[in-house]
């Protein structure tokens, strides 16, 4: 019925989003936001420095089912994997997005296929990649 | 349920806007636009379109200082676009109108000409409903002259609480600037009594009139109101073309805003000596055709009539908030006694934005973010809100439209 | 007698202006126009005109923060024009490009943003040939931060006098600001070599670009500059659009220009913070289907070629200096090696105006007058000028007829 | 041949301005501008106090033929003649130029009707008026 974006497993990842907890701890400075529509988020990595591994990623905000889906989605794509190799993909997804690159290969994670959808609206593709963003600059903190 | 009168403009205005009748492919389907963005932009009547044209087809020059006919056809008509934006507001002379590119323009030169009359200790006031272009100006202004900025209140219909400052006038205050329409909750401030009040006390008084002249039948004398700031493309004008009137005996003693050709009289290598008003303020070529095609669309808002336009605008204000209402989970900010065509809104568990996309995908545009309003989304608890705005080409059927639409999304999302 | 090559410009490009094919009235006959005062403003191609007319009668939405189709149809174009401009000028970055109404509001831009690394006693440099939009904001700029102000002399051809300048460099000169073009002499500046030399003493390169863009291949890069101004209505586009060039190194550092909405990311009821370039300088809603049609304008132009644009424009002007000098009483100012299609000239015993005015009447348009240039009319110690100009749609015959005309003032005068 | 402002009469004052001399002795401060083309004036006038008559108008100032020949004329229609009619003739025949009024009668100077072309030329009444103007504020002097 409605626009693909909006397709049932988005809508799941929306109304039951993975990873989300309580980061009121964190601080304004440590907030992301979007400054289109004033969303934010903030993002907790659970890091092993020994091996360089990201264990889980979680994150606390409000937003739209863009926002929502895409940061849920993301937070289960890059359990326990490498910084590095999360970086590259983070990249990945944004240019493509943005209708500079291919569609990535996130460890075979069919719901990004969604987001396609966006390339034809800029405006949302802020959504949809604030979290990808965020984590990007957290990983630069570790 | 209250009875709305649904009747239309006499005139079938919607012919006359060639856009209104565009169709967006959805699906392999065609589908109707329906434009409910109006407080961002409006559309412009085919007069207005063919007016462009035909300045460019058949009278391009660059105006004043021609001595050839093109020059003298296009400064002739620059000139009566200004009498007729004059005409248009009830302003009593046309060098007190400025062609700006638009009411942000207007607001940032009247807050920089304005500065010598802002001291160290003095007090802008504005209102906690302003857009941003009617307080970042004055914010700088302010840090710049160490002058403090206060803010005029808001109540839960998104009303100004005006008694607390007029029962105890602060005379350091030496401006107040505040907007006769509000581009969040519609309301329309009590411009004229704010004016006289504030000047009982020998304030200056700025107006944005950005959501305001669009819609009204405005008088600046009757407001007596020092500036007022306005925007074409907000008026079926088009983009790049704007305008602050501004009271003569104020014009003519300010200092000029951008510098270069035409403002000034005379140009030594060491000083300058500035033109009268209104070119003072109009530096360097202006938009030219901007300003005339503001002119086309003043005359062709003026046949509708402005009285009959804000008529027809209020009943279907009236009968969209009506419907709205009836949505359980859906809440309307601002609920002022004086009001536009604009409403914001919000939905349980829907974002905004997921709001806008979805009625796009019907066809429908509408506008969600913060409009250019973070204080008053902060003072709400709110990052966002859907809006729709109607202009007088906007029809019932629409609203029903929207409606059923926004049932649908309710749904879906429950 | 130089040979002068008369060929044409491969396409017949004067099919393309439809004002051209515009007959104006004399005595009740029909005669055609011949516009000769295109360094004031150029006509428009139909494609532009054509261009403007469909963004009002498909596209029309204000930009960036939409979430319907016309929103993103909009901006998408919008930014696409911005990368038009990007690659017309050679620039690194598309962010590098800020709209403006013109020249001289992207030079008063420059001035207000550059204002904090001048400091007393700090000297800025300009030219004596300077357009007044060159001139006054500086000016006022020395006047505020108690800096000095200080031109490059020019010589009797209307060239710069740059030796002295670079042999004896002064090291409070921290903005040199000329322009590429002169609007009276038609002398195009060395402004490689000048900003080369500049920047070897680590000083901002500002360069006045409205008689430059318009007829030369630029590249910024090589250039070298800082920051490079250009107006679009004086290279085939609508009137209130032109842009400024910045280094992103300089924007990134740059406070905002004007306030409202769009320059701020976040703003708050007592400061704001300011969003990234170029939004930062775009505050308010811009001109935005001037800035498509300033793209189109470019498209057009890149078609044709700017190296072709710029050699039929040479010897277009070469033929018609060479004819105005057999003409006995008429003297031209400027005779740089470099030039332009910029022609002043005087006429003994006949005023500017008059030479003016009678030619209208022959139905060309010149224009007479100080041009926006008063300092270098001192120095010439005259108060006016005729001048004419061409661009890339004028033609051999009509010089031929010029010049015919200008045999028989003189002939009326004596 | 040409236009009608450049008929024989006009050229006449031009070639032969009345009335024209020498007004060096008068400051910066005396002289009237035309900011458009930068062509200025000095204005002398020969005033008898006791009778409120203008005796002789004078001028000094290089410009247009339109400019000169209304300076020329204008300096002819005003000798002997008292004060408070020159305002008047003046303010008449500045609105009649700007389109605002009448063609007013200066004494039955024929030559005036000539300027009547300029009323399509709205650049070019400055260069007309510029004198009127000026005469009218030096008698605002006496
Ligand atoms: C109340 C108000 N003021 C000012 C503005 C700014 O107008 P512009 O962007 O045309 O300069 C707007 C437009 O959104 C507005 O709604
Ligand atoms: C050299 C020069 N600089 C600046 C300008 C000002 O351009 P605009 O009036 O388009 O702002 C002009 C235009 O006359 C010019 O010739």
């Amino acid at each position: 019925m409605y626009h693909d974006l909006y397709q049932e497993i988005l809508m799941d990842h929306y109304k039951n989003p993975r990873n989300k907890k309580n980061l009121d701890y964190l601080s304004d400075q440590e907030t992301h936001e979007n400054s289109l529509c004033g969303d934010s988020v903030k993002i907790e990595i659970d890091y092993d420095k020994k091996t360089g591994m990201v264990k889980s990623v979680f994150f606390d905000g409000r937003g739209c089912a863009v926002f929502t889906s895409a940061t849920s989605i993301m937070t289960e794509v890059f359990e326990n994997k490498p910084v590095e190799e999360i970086r590259k993909k983070i990249v990945e997804f944004i240019s493509w997005l943005r209708g500079e690159g291919n569609e990535p290969d996130l460890y075979g994670f069919e719901e990004i296929k969604a987001f396609e959808g966006l390339i034809q609206y800029p405006v949302r593709i802020k959504c949809a990649t604030l979290s990808w963003h965020a984590l990007e600059k957290e990983l630069g903190k570790l | 349920m209250k009875i709305i009168e649904k009747t239309q403009l006499s005139t079938n205005v919607r012919m006359d806007f060639p856009i209104l009748q565009r169709k967006l492919v959805r699906n392999n389907d065609e589908i109707p636009l329906i434009y409910l963005d109006n407080a961002a932009t409006t559309q412009k009547p085919q007069v207005v379109i063919n007016r462009i044209a035909h300045f460019y087809t058949y009278q391009n020059a660059n105006v004043h200082r021609a001595v050839h006919q093109l020059g003298e056809e296009a400064t002739a008509d620059y000139e009566n676009a200004r009498r007729l934006v004059q005409k248009f507001i009830g302003a009593a002379f046309p060098e007190e109108i400025v062609f700006t590119r638009g009411t942000t323009e207007a607001l940032n030169m009247t807050a920089h000409v304005l500065g010598q009359f802002v001291k160290a200790g003095d007090t802008i006031l504005i209102s906690a409903m302003e857009h941003h272009s009617n307080l970042v100006p004055w914010q700088i202004l302010a840090e710049k002259n160490k002058a403090s900025l206060r803010f005029i209140p808001f109540d839960e219909n998104g009303e100004l609480i005006l008694d607390d400052l007029f029962n105890n006038w602060d005379d350091s205050i030496k401006i107040l600037s505040v907007t006769h329409g509000s581009n969040v909750f519609g309301t329309i401030n009590p411009i004229t009594e704010i004016t006289r009040k504030a000047h009982e006390h020998g304030c200056i008084v700025v107006v944005d009139g950005a959501q305001s002249a669009p819609h009204l039948k405005i008088d600046v004398q009757e407001i007596g109101c020092d500036f007022y700031a306005v925007s074409g493309h907000k008026m079926c004008a088009p983009t790049g073309i704007g305008f602050l009137y501004g009271k003569k005996e104020w014009l003519e003693k300010l200092p000029p805003y951008q510098s270069g050709g035409e403002m000034i009289k005379s140009v030594w290598l060491e000083s300058s000596i500035y033109n009268d008003i209104p070119y003072r303020f109009e530096a360097g070529t202006p938009n030219i055709c901007g300003a005339i095609a503001l002119g086309e669309a003043i005359q062709y808002l003026s046949k509708i009539g402005m009285a009959k336009i804000h008529e027809y605008e209020r009943n279907l204000t009236n009968y969209a908030l009506e419907k709205m209402q009836g949505i359980k989970g859906l809440k309307i900010y601002g609920n002022a006694r004086n009001r536009s065509s604009v409403i914001s809104f919000e939905m349980e568990n829907i974002h905004p934005h997921d709001i806008a996309q979805i009625l796009d995908h019907q066809g429908i545009a509408i506008r969600a973010g913060h409009h250019c309003a973070q204080p008053v989304m902060r003072q709400l608890k709110l990052s966002s809100l859907a809006r729709v705005s109607f202009y007088f080409y906007n029809q019932f059927e629409e609203i029903d439209y929207l409606v059923k639409q926004l049932y649908k999304l309710r749904e879906f999302f429950n």
